[in-house]
């Protein structure tokens, strides 16, 4: 790859290198496609490098220090020191190793790296500009282009990134001292899983959300454990109110945070209602950070779609079909910018799609099983449709759940909180969908995801054998239940 | 019993419901030639050998999101209605001969 | 159920409470079967009450402190101290929550329960013997029995487990302090289980083993991660030696184990082989215990099984059909007694099966998707065929494999030894096995089960959309590699 003002060409341009930009690269490539992966910032995006893995990595080593001081009932008197910069630093250091691997993945799949900004300048040709060192800017000819250049945190007013105790996420996972206390404006689940975080780490946790209840969208079944378990930690919830502004305390100590009530007509017009607050009064709460997780916008608005034609919705995300094909023929977009869910292996198999697609092959995405997990403590998992969604589908329904305190396995971790919860459609028993609240719920719901790709039945995924004793035969008792014969738990 | 091993001539692929049908209609699975992905043996296929007749009735019954199984056709399972044969006993459906 | 010197009739007799005789009975009774259940000792039997269960607990529970301890790269500082006597405690609490589910799920289910020893009196009848309060004897008459005594642990000779420093599994997982030091004779999956339970409690633990590795059976290339965290333990090993006797120390310091080395005539036939000792010396072990886990043999010489006319071969297992039915026709056996594998949940399945054919209905028990779990450090699980036992069943393979430590949430958990395999036929794909060692082997194989009961294809398999980031993707992976499309792992 050229660099300098020079005009190169390639078969296909892939704008990101986040986990819907780089999977399509290296899937073009092992396609022989010419391909050319152009990222701003790092390889491996915001998963990589500020989202999924840095998070992943805080919550299971908070994880081992949390499980070592509460087993007391299991004999065991631990009182773990965590050393936030240290922990970071392991954390950093997990991160490069994936980021530098996906570096040499591309590479070993012929795929063209270039590091800069890309912005499209008509409908075949792109202008990728590099800052530092190689200073300049060149022109990209492309056949195909896939547009992959994910999302960022919304900011809400009076509360910017910039300023030093307002943290967003990626801020927040940066961290190499606990603070104190924080206030979390947002509790949608990257506001519920680092509240948890820190929180075991020992910070003072307030959790402020616009709505009645933590993570929106999620059944209130799934919901109760994980709140429960909030409680438990400590952490203190603020319902029904917005975040309106912070400032410095005159004490110096500190920041203190004001949210007002929400008004019952400015609730969003989600499931969950938003309450009116009694008095109508104002909260002020004192914190040393305040860390705004109000959920993510794509990336769609500086890289001049209009000159290649490419349209947005009125939200901004980019419209695709099930090719993950824009409204422009050769254009394609995966991944967070071409809408919710906005999940990293949504957008990966988006990505696998376009490059398909692209090779010629019949490929197309299907929604029909994408799973979605919460990393809390503990875990929630869904994939297909709930109860509800299928009822609305016309589908007559038959459900089986399945208790984790009736799991022999749970019970030898000391964590048998939560449950499994299989639908299926009533005459066949074709499984439809399927949610977990408890441990490895994050792990167990694979299964359930197979069955549904594969068209099971309850009956298939319950004579299946599972091995005793593990947390993934419950999922078998869940379908036995809904067929009214498990073994462990009443059929009832 | 552990012991019971399949070979590619006998190893027949089929999900468990569909084996649990084989044994109700008393039908050897190794009967059948699959109409399912690479010759899997679908519900259907054990319905339309059962009832004899053709395979059309039985594909109504799946939902859509198996029409990659149900959409196959599946041409002359049909003739093998009859060569079903009863499983009682240690030789069973289920570890019958493959159908290819 | 009239308790006395009289006759009572029952449609379905079942002797022993273990998970194959219980479910048996659960399930009979589901059946609206009339179901009499004796059990001499504990309901739940081995595996709820000395084996799985307890196993597992303690297992989970070193590893918290275990984890704890080892997480400084993390920035976790921590010295748990453990309190063996507290674990056992809790370990013999959940044990008690499952025995009495299991006692109640049987009454829920219309199932008589009947403490005492059973033992067949003709084709039709058993005696009942009470020992204790109601002591006493009773004959049933049945129309059908299912026989699930279960196992018990080998003695070898001069080793016997009534003597104080002998052990067997059963003594060991009740051990109220922490030995310091400890010979464990056998490397099966039960003594490398509690080998590293001890290690990690701080006992000095040196294993003796006949053959020339541990786990027979398993792959090498499942092996070797296990051997490497053995002997990060601090775990010895002297292969290719037998126990031929122990006595006191003359310090009375503990006793002095004494192995001979195995002469490579003597050597079991398997697949590994015995090392001959060079110089044909035996050794001398220092210890304050010894645990004998060489292996365990049927119950099937203490109901006199001749009087059914029931017969065993010449290990005394009891011959079964896929139906779990003995040579007599109304006479089933399941579990540990009929049979290897001598698993928790084979017997379940078998029990299951057996409940249904005495019902009426066509069940058949299907061995091609049996799982199997060792649980070491790390796990090992197996589902289906190996890649050479599909060969020599004459089927072309195709083989994929994808290691934990390009896996993002492998690293993420600090545990990234190990890898997902997976092999399939080639021509169309269908997956014929799996195996994994690593981090959840034990939840990760599920899916793999669920893939081959279904028939299901590596193509299936990959193009299921999994949870970014969880281990499970590692198995999607897998299956992508055998395709010669994997993302995260070169294609060769
Ligand atoms: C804290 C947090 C935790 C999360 N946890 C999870 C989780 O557990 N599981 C999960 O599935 N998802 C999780 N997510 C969401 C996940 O990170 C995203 O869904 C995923 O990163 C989207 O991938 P992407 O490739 O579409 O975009 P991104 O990962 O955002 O990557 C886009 C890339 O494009 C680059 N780029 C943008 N514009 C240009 C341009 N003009 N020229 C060149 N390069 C450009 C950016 O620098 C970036 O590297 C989490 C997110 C956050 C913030
Ligand atoms: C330390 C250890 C760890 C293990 N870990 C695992 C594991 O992780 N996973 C796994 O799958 N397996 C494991 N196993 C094996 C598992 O315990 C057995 O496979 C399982 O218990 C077999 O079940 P069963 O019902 O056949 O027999 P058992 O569980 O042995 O039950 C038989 C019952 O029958 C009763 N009985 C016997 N004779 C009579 C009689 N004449 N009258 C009345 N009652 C009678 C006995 O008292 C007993 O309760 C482990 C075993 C041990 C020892």
């Amino acid at each position: 790859m050229v660099v300098g003002d020079v005009t190169t060409g390639t078969d296909v341009l892939i704008i990101g290198a986040g986990p819907a930009g780089y999977v399509a690269a290296i899937r073009a490539g092992q396609l022989d496609l010419d391909v050319t992966l152009v990222e701003k910032e790092a390889y491996g995006g915001t998963c990589l490098n500020h989202g999924c893995i840095p998070s992943k990595a805080l919550i299971t080593a908070t994880d081992i220090a949390h499980d070592a001081r509460n087993a007391e009932a299991m004999g065991i008197h631990a009182d773990p020191a965590i050393d936030l910069a240290g922990m970071v630093d392991w954390k950093d250091g997990v991160v490069d190793q994936l980021t530098s691997g996906v570096e040499k993945l591309c590479k070993a799949n012929q795929v063209n790296l270039l590091e800069g900004t890309a912005t499209f300048t008509d409908e075949h040709t792109a202008r990728v500009s590099h800052s530092g060192e190689g200073q300049g800017s060149e022109t990209l000819e492309f056949e195909h282009a896939v547009v992959a250049t994910g999302s960022r945190p919304i900011e809400i007013p009076n509360f910017e990134f910039g300023d030093e105790p307002v943290l967003n996420s990626r801020q927040a996972l940066a961290l190499d001292s606990v603070p104190d206390s924080l206030v979390v404006v947002g509790a949608g689940y990257i506001g519920m899983e680092l509240a948890s975080v820190f929180a075991k780490l020992g910070t003072d946790v307030t959790v402020i959300e616009m709505l009645d209840s933590i993570l929106p969208g999620y059944d209130d079944d799934l919901k109760r454990p994980v709140k429960q378990r909030a409680n438990d930690l400590g952490i203190e919830f603020e319902f029904g109110y917005t975040a309106s502004e912070w400032h410095e305390r005159a004490d110096g100590e500190g920041i203190t945070v004001a949210a007002d009530p929400v008004e019952e007509t400015a609730a969003d017009g989600g499931s969950a209602e938003a309450i009116e607050d009694e008095t109508g009064e104002s909260l002020e709460l004192d914190a040393e950070k305040v860390l705004v997780a109000v959920g993510r916008e794509p990336v769609s608005d500086t890289l001049d779609l209009e000159a290649a034609g490419v349209e947005t919705d009125d939200r901004g995300f980019i419209e695709t079909d099930s090719r993950a094909r824009t409204n422009v023929d050769h254009v394609f977009a995966v991944g967070d910018v071409a809408g919710e869910p906005m999940l990293a292996h949504k957008g990966s198999a988006e990505g696998q799609v376009a490059a398909e697609v692209i090779a010629g092959e019949p490929a197309a995405i299907d929604y029909q099983a994408m799973p979605a997990v919460v990393f809390t403590d503990p875990e929630i998992a869904t994939v297909g449709m709930t109860e509800s969604e299928a009822e609305e589908n016309g589908f007559d329904t038959v459900v089986g759940q399945f208790p984790f305190r009736a799991s022999g396995r749970a019970l030898t971790t000391g964590e048998s909180d939560g449950f499994v919860k299989v639908v299926a459609e009533e005459e066949d028993g074709y499984v439809l969908g399927a949610s977990i609240v408890g441990p490895e719920a994050s792990e167990l719901i694979a299964e359930l995801g197979l069955a549904i790709e594969l068209g099971a039945t309850l009956e298939d995924v319950a004579s299946t054998v599972h091995a005793h004793p593990t947390l993934s035969e419950s999922v078998m008792e869940a379908a036995e239940n809904a067929l009214g014969h498990a073994i462990h738990t009443l059929n009832r | 019993d552990a012991e019971e091993t399949a070979t590619p001539q006998d190893r027949v692929f089929a999900p468990p419901r569909v084996r649990r049908m084989a044994r109700e209609e008393g039908i050897d699975l190794s009967s059948l030639e699959g109409s399912g992905p690479g010759g899997r043996i679908t519900a259907a296929d054990v319905q339309a050998a059962a009832s004899g007749g053709p395979v059309g009735g039985a594909q109504a019954q799946q939902p859509a999101e198996t029409a990659a199984e149900s959409g196959a056709t599946t041409g002359d399972s049909s003739e093998t209605g009859g060569a079903a044969v009863e499983t009682e006993g240690r030789t069973e459906a289920e570890s019958g001969i493959e159908s290819e």
